[in-house]
């Protein structure tokens, strides 16, 4: 198992926590839809950054790749199916009323 | 069958896992994975009859179109029963736990699965699962139906769904930990030489069935729990008075639930993958289509659940992707029947009971497999939603399908695990009485389903009586099937001849060690140098 | 004791195997639990889909100060985590367990904070099935938010605090020595499930309480 | 065997339901296109299966099997071609499910409400029934079916039509009736206790045996019973029809584009005007303040319904809305319906019969 120096630790954290700053920070511009997408794109960078560093995928398996690989697949089919039928349903009037 | 090896065994019984150890202790903390699977065969066997009673008293009562064996309240809560008993306690779990656990180490070559200690672990849970589901029975059972559809499940039924819940929920982490495990196991301890593309079938799909397990239960686990949630708290997450919609419960529900299905058949899937050569004498006809098809299978799994919601009320256009993709998952199912039909081609064939069980399978596979097209083409999905059309499409998968597989798995590595024959003639008997009371009882169903007759209907219109009463027939016939075996195999555990290591004269790592296996599988870890099912042939002449 | 841990199971070749499977049935552990997670994401996906506005509106009924606060505190605390392999890696024992005890204080302040803002919505009617006031506009939608708020933290928290017992356990084998550079799979894999937590907290942060906060 | 036979006469046995509808005849053949296809794939590899196990059975114990080869032509071909077919039969479906889905323009409306364990039937003209449902032979009829309590399923084995009821939101299906008789009407999604106690029928009839129908016991109209509601609800207080009202003007909204507070804008049917009177504040017309009080509770689905058909009828104008002081206000506009005019001459109200939503025109 390769060991990773305790530097690269306090610069990993260190940037998240910079991150975490940002994240608040672009959430109080205006930036339309485009808050949304820029919040999950930053969390998705510090998420990688965890999983790359802090949990030290960049230096394991080809298997454990394949298993991240299938938990992010897996998770995109349940979102993408699951919207395919909300994001789509206009015709069918189906707004939720009640 | 090897006769001469029984003449020359000596007396004394050599040590095996059955009699290495002693007292109850040993069974109960034991984490050799070949009593384990004993441990799940009795409790799943159990709860096998457990949900066979409640099916029987359902077909009695719909012997006549009034209600009059049970109360409707009762009515639905054996229908709830059969149904969660059966999926969640007996279907899902069968294969891979009992055969899968027996045989799947010493199919490639291991001591144990990766961590015998969590098998234990996950025996126990479905114990605790079980517990759960006799207690909500004990405490006046379940009416929601075994897909616990909100608000039905969350505002307006009385009756004990937290528990019923409960047991669902636990045993769903007992198959998540099993799942776990033989992923684990198939990457890390096989034989050395061992490569995938000399795995036997039966490995495949128990890979891919773990896969299923590992990657969708938890959906499962979070939609209950959120049911459970609202139910207790009163608050609004699928209750539509409170803001929330129901149809995303369905679809987190069936994102699992429809997997769950291949769960259920792809290790039948192996288990006949294995049979079938072995009593054909032949490798089988395209293993790489088949192997590759078993990904296939469980991969659009997991991209069709939307066909259980076309008109639940989900979008035209996600009911269109959902279809079309409905569609795909059936190709590769076709793919492995054609090839278990090819293999046939130039065999030599032998009718062993297992060999019966699946030709049996292919013939009600495919029937099931083909129902299927009508349900997944939207116009015709329209009319025979929720009815019996749906009922008998789904037995002929999992029972034709995956209960005859079961029974052919059993029948075929009875020899190992019990070291004994069981006696040919009555498993042929029991063969041919399930075949015949299972197509009585669910045939016609079919023509009930397109008649209009819908599900979980406890009184019905009397046109539908004459087709009702033969379905009953058939499952008083089939009931006798499934008895017979239990008793001709605890008879054949006790008195049956000694088996020999190999009585069918099969390839595979599991027929070289001695039956029953001595406790840690193999004295030498073998070495793989050879493909699977790699029998001898003779030039054809022609 | 530390002898005894030297040695593989009886079904594994060496202790690499044996490492290997560990990290492989742990990574396929944490898939299991994304996945559950996922189905809480997807339910906030099609209900802020729903009920755009009226999410936007209760978002701002969260304390975001607190909000941001514990999301730095459990970056922190992970960093802790990371130190403690670190440590058992490179047997500096110190580190190991200043990284383990520093994981528990952040966590715990984590989890202090995080019951603070519970209690805050208690008492302003915000707590659906304890307390919840439905006569305000769009309480309907207000509803579903907090629900998912609840649902969504409280799985959360629950996760974290099985965490912070688990390091815990840790922590007393690495004070009674059990683990070397040769055999650190306990850590490694408590590290792994520590990580996975904050992950999820940082995807529920914005989520949760950065909707249209400029407004 | 005899016996069996002897309830197939008695119990006059049948195999399939009555085909009584337009799409069921189309749904039939898509039906028995796969029944014989998938019939004759069947027998196809069962008859391989009994061949090859009887050719190929082993007839010494020690018997080897033949040697063979992989054939990965064979192998592509069946993976193909299948995939082929089930294109076609998924084109095939989708077709005739998009036009379940989508009512001719032309379709008479009939409303129903699903709940725990009963079907209600409103028709527009203000006839009402339980668990029966009228409708004339040869005209389109679309039904709009909201359920009151837990998920239905309103399902007419002969029409070949299925639709399940959700909770919170009005679903449409159509269908139109090639057969007079009574048929079947089921809920088939699990539903509680009495599930298999909800059923009814559908009767079709002549188009002039049906109209008498409905003009016999009439109660008045679906659109005069939802004004006396408006009334008794006092939803004219604010909903006067003045340009100074509190609340928007419903004269002619139904069917028209809505601006709504933030710029957006929706169509004003059935669901966007039950939200509004369930839920008020979920979407606030531009221009209006949130002040109109939920009537959760106070109307049931029935009811809502009533409402709805009273707006439908609305024309553009003000002199329809009932004035607060005069509580025995004239008498509505009945949705228009040729049939009815046609018949009902003495139930239409003081106003012109221009007043009939013209969609809802013949």
């Amino acid at each position: 198992m390769k060991v990773i120096s305790e530097t690269t630790y306090y610069i990993i954290c260190g940037s998240l926590l910079v991150f975490t700053v940002l994240t608040y920070l672009a959430a109080l511009v205006d930036l339309g839809e485009w808050n949304l997408v820029v919040a999950l794109i930053i969390a998705a960078v510090k998420g990688s950054l965890i999983i790359l560093f802090f949990m030290h995928a960049r230096y394991s398996s080809h298997l454990t790749w394949m298993v991240i690989g299938a938990a992010l697949l897996w998770l995109g089919i349940l979102f993408s199916l699951t919207l395919s039928d909300y994001l789509t349903r206009i015709p069918f009037a189906s707004v939720l009323i009640f | 069958m090897n006769s001469e090896i029984t003449l020359e065994r000596p007396e004394i019984e050599p040590i095996n896992y059955l009699n290495a150890r002693h007292g109850i202790a040993s069974w109960l903390l034991t984490t050799d994975h070949k009593r384990i699977a004993l441990l799940y065969m009795i409790s799943l066997t159990l709860m096998f009859f457990v949900g066979g009673f409640f099916a029987i008293l359902i077909r009695l009562e719909l012997l006549t179109p009034q209600g009059d064996l049970v109360t409707a309240d009762t009515y639905n809560k054996l229908f709830t029963l059969h149904g969660l008993v059966m999926v969640f306690f007996f279907l899902i779990p069968s294969v891979p736990t009992v055969l899968g656990n027996f045989i799947l180490p010493l199919m490639i070559g291991a001591k144990d699965l990766a961590f015998p200690r969590l098998n234990l672990l996950s025996w126990y849970l479905y114990l605790l699962g079980s517990a759960f589901i006799i207690w909500c029975l004990a405490t006046g059972g379940l009416d929601t139906g075994w897909t616990f559809y909100a608000p039905l499940s969350t505002a307006f039924s009385n009756t004990q769904v937290i528990k019923g819940i409960t047991g669902v929920f636990i045993v769903g982490f007992s198959s998540i930990l099993t799942g776990l495990n033989f992923i684990t196991t198939i990457h890390k301890l096989r034989a050395p030489g061992l490569t995938w593309f000399r795995l036997p079938l039966f490995v495949w799909t128990i890979y891919a069935t773990s896969m299923i397990q590992v990657l969708g239960t938890p959906v499962l686990a979070i939609s209950l729990t959120l049911i459970a949630v609202e139910r207790v708290f009163r608050v609004g997450i699928f209750d539509p008075t409170l803001g929330g919609d129901p149809i995303l419960f369905q679809h987190l529900f069936w994102f699992y639930s429809h997997p769950a299905v291949y769960i259920m058949i792809l290790p039948g899937m192996g288990v006949v993958s294995e049979v079938i050569p072995t009593f054909a004498r032949r490798p089988i006809f395209g293993y790489n289509f088949v192997a590759y098809s078993t990904f296939g299978i469980a991969f659009f799994s997991f991209l069709v659940w939307g066909h259980h919601m076309f008109v639940a009320g989900e979008s035209m256009y996600a009911a269109m992707a959902f279809s079309v993709l409905s569609f795909a998952v059936a190709v590769p199912s076709a793919i492995k029947v054609f090839n278990w039909t090819a293999t046939l081609y130039k065999g030599s064939i032998s009718y062993d009971t297992p060999m019966l069980y699946s030709l049996g399978f292919i013939g009600l596979f495919t029937i099931g497999g083909m129902t299927g097209l009508f349900i997944a083409s939207l116009g015709v999905n329209v009319h025979v939603h929720d009815t019996y059309f749906i009922i008998a499409h789904f037995h002929y998968i999992m029972v034709g399908g995956m209960v005859m597989a079961y029974f052919s798995g059993l029948h075929y590595w009875f020899p190992k695990i019990s070291g004994r024959l069981y006696p040919e003639g009555w498993a042929k008997l029991a063969a041919l009485i399930v075949f015949v009371g299972f197509n009585l009882t669910f045939f016609p169903q079919f023509v009930l389903g397109y008649m209009g007759m819908p599900r979980r209907y406890y009184a019905y219109p009397p046109e539908f009586q004459v087709l009702n009463v033969l379905s009953t027939a058939g499952a008083s016939i089939l009931g006798v099937g499934y008895i017979l075996p239990l008793i001709y195999m605890i008879w054949a555990w006790k008195f049956g001849p000694k088996a020999g290591n190999n009585p069918w004269g099969a390839t595979g790592l599991e027929w070289t060690t001695p039956s029953p296996p001595p406790e840690f599988n193999f004295d030498i870890t073998p070495v793989v140098t050879e493909p699977p099912y790699n029998y001898p042939t003779v030039d054809d002449d022609e | 004791m530390q002898k005894a841990e030297q040695f593989p199971e009886l079904q594994y070749r060496d202790l690499d195997q044996q490492r290997e499977a560990a990290e492989l049935g742990m990574w396929i552990f944490l898939t299991t639990e994304l996945l559950l997670f996922g189905g809480l994401f997807i339910s906030y996906a099609v209900y802020r889909h729903t009920y755009p506005e009226v999410f936007a509106e209760a978002s701002r009924h969260l304390d975001t100060v607190i909000g941001t606060v514990n999301t730095g505190i459990l970056i922190i605390s992970s960093l802790g985590m990371a130190l403690a392999v670190y440590g058992a890696q490179t047997a500096k024992r110190k580190r190991l367990l200043f990284g383990l005890i520093a994981a528990i204080v952040f966590g715990t302040a984590f989890m202090v904070l995080k019951g603070i803002e519970y209690y805050h919505h208690y008492l302003n009617a915000e707590f659906p099935g304890l307390r919840f006031d439905y006569s305000v506009p769009d309480a309907k939608g207000k509803q579903v938010f907090f629900f998912l708020y609840f649902a969504m933290t409280g799985l959360h928290a629950i996760h974290l605090t099985i965490g912070i017992v688990l390091v815990c356990i840790i922590l007393y084998l690495a004070y009674r020595r059990r683990f070397s550079p040769d055999y650190y799979t306990p850590v490694e894999n408590a590290v792994l499930y520590w990580h996975f937590v904050d992950i999820i907290w940082i995807f529920l942060f914005p989520l949760l309480y950065l909707i249209d906060v400029h407004k | 065997m005899i016996k069996v036979a002897g309830m197939l006469l008695l119990l006059d046995f049948q195999l399939l339901p009555p085909t009584a509808s337009s799409e069921a005849a189309k749904l039939d053949s898509l039906f028995f296109f796969l029944v014989a296809l998938c019939g004759t794939v069947a027998t196809l590899i069962i008859i391989f299966i009994l061949y090859f196990v009887v050719k190929y059975r082993r007839r010494t114990p020690d018997q080897l099997a033949l040697s063979g080869r992989s054939y990965r032509t064979l192998e592509l071909a069946w993976t193909l071609i299948p995939f082929a077919i089930f294109l076609f039969i998924f084109y095939w479906g989708a077709k005739l499910y998009f036009n379940l889905m989508t009512p001719p323009e032309d379709a008479i409306e009939i409303n129903m409400v699903g709940r725990q364990w009963m079907w209600k039937v409103q028709h527009p003209e203000g006839q009402r029934e339980i668990n029966t449902l009228h409708v004339p032979l040869g005209r389109p009829v679309k039904l709009a079916i909201a359920s009151q309590d837990v998920i239905h399923s309103f399902f007419v084995p002969a029409f070949r039509i299925h639709l399940d009821v959700v909770p919170g939101r009005y679903r449409t299906i159509w269908f139109k009736a090639t057969e007079t008789g009574t048929f079947h009407l089921f809920c088939s999604q699990y539903c509680g206790t009495q599930h298999s106690g909800m059923k009814g029928d559908v009767v079709v009839m002549e188009p002039e045996e049906y109209a008498r129908w409905l003009n016999s016991g009439s109660e008045g109209s679906a659109a005069s019973e939802g004004q006396k509601l408006f009334r008794q609800l006092s939803c004219n207080t604010c909903h006067t029809g003045d340009s100074t009202a509190r609340a928007p003007f419903l004269g002619g909204l139904y069917g028209k584009q809505v601006n709504l507070q933030g710029g957006d804008t929706l169509l004003a049917d059935d669901n966007y005007i039950r939200q509004s009177i369930v839920d008020p504040e979920a979407r606030i017309v531009a221009g209006y303040k949130p002040i109109m009080p939920t009537f959760k509770g106070q109307v049931d689905e029935e009811q809502i319904m009533l409402l709805i058909s009273f707006i439908r009828s609305l024309k553009e104008g003000r002199e329809q809305i009932p004035p607060v002081s005069d509580p025995a206000g004239p008498q509505p506009s009945p949705v228009g319906d040729a049939i009815r005019q046609s018949e009902t001459n003495a139930n239409a109200g003081n106003q012109p019969r221009t007043n009939a939503n013209s969609t809802d025109q013949e």
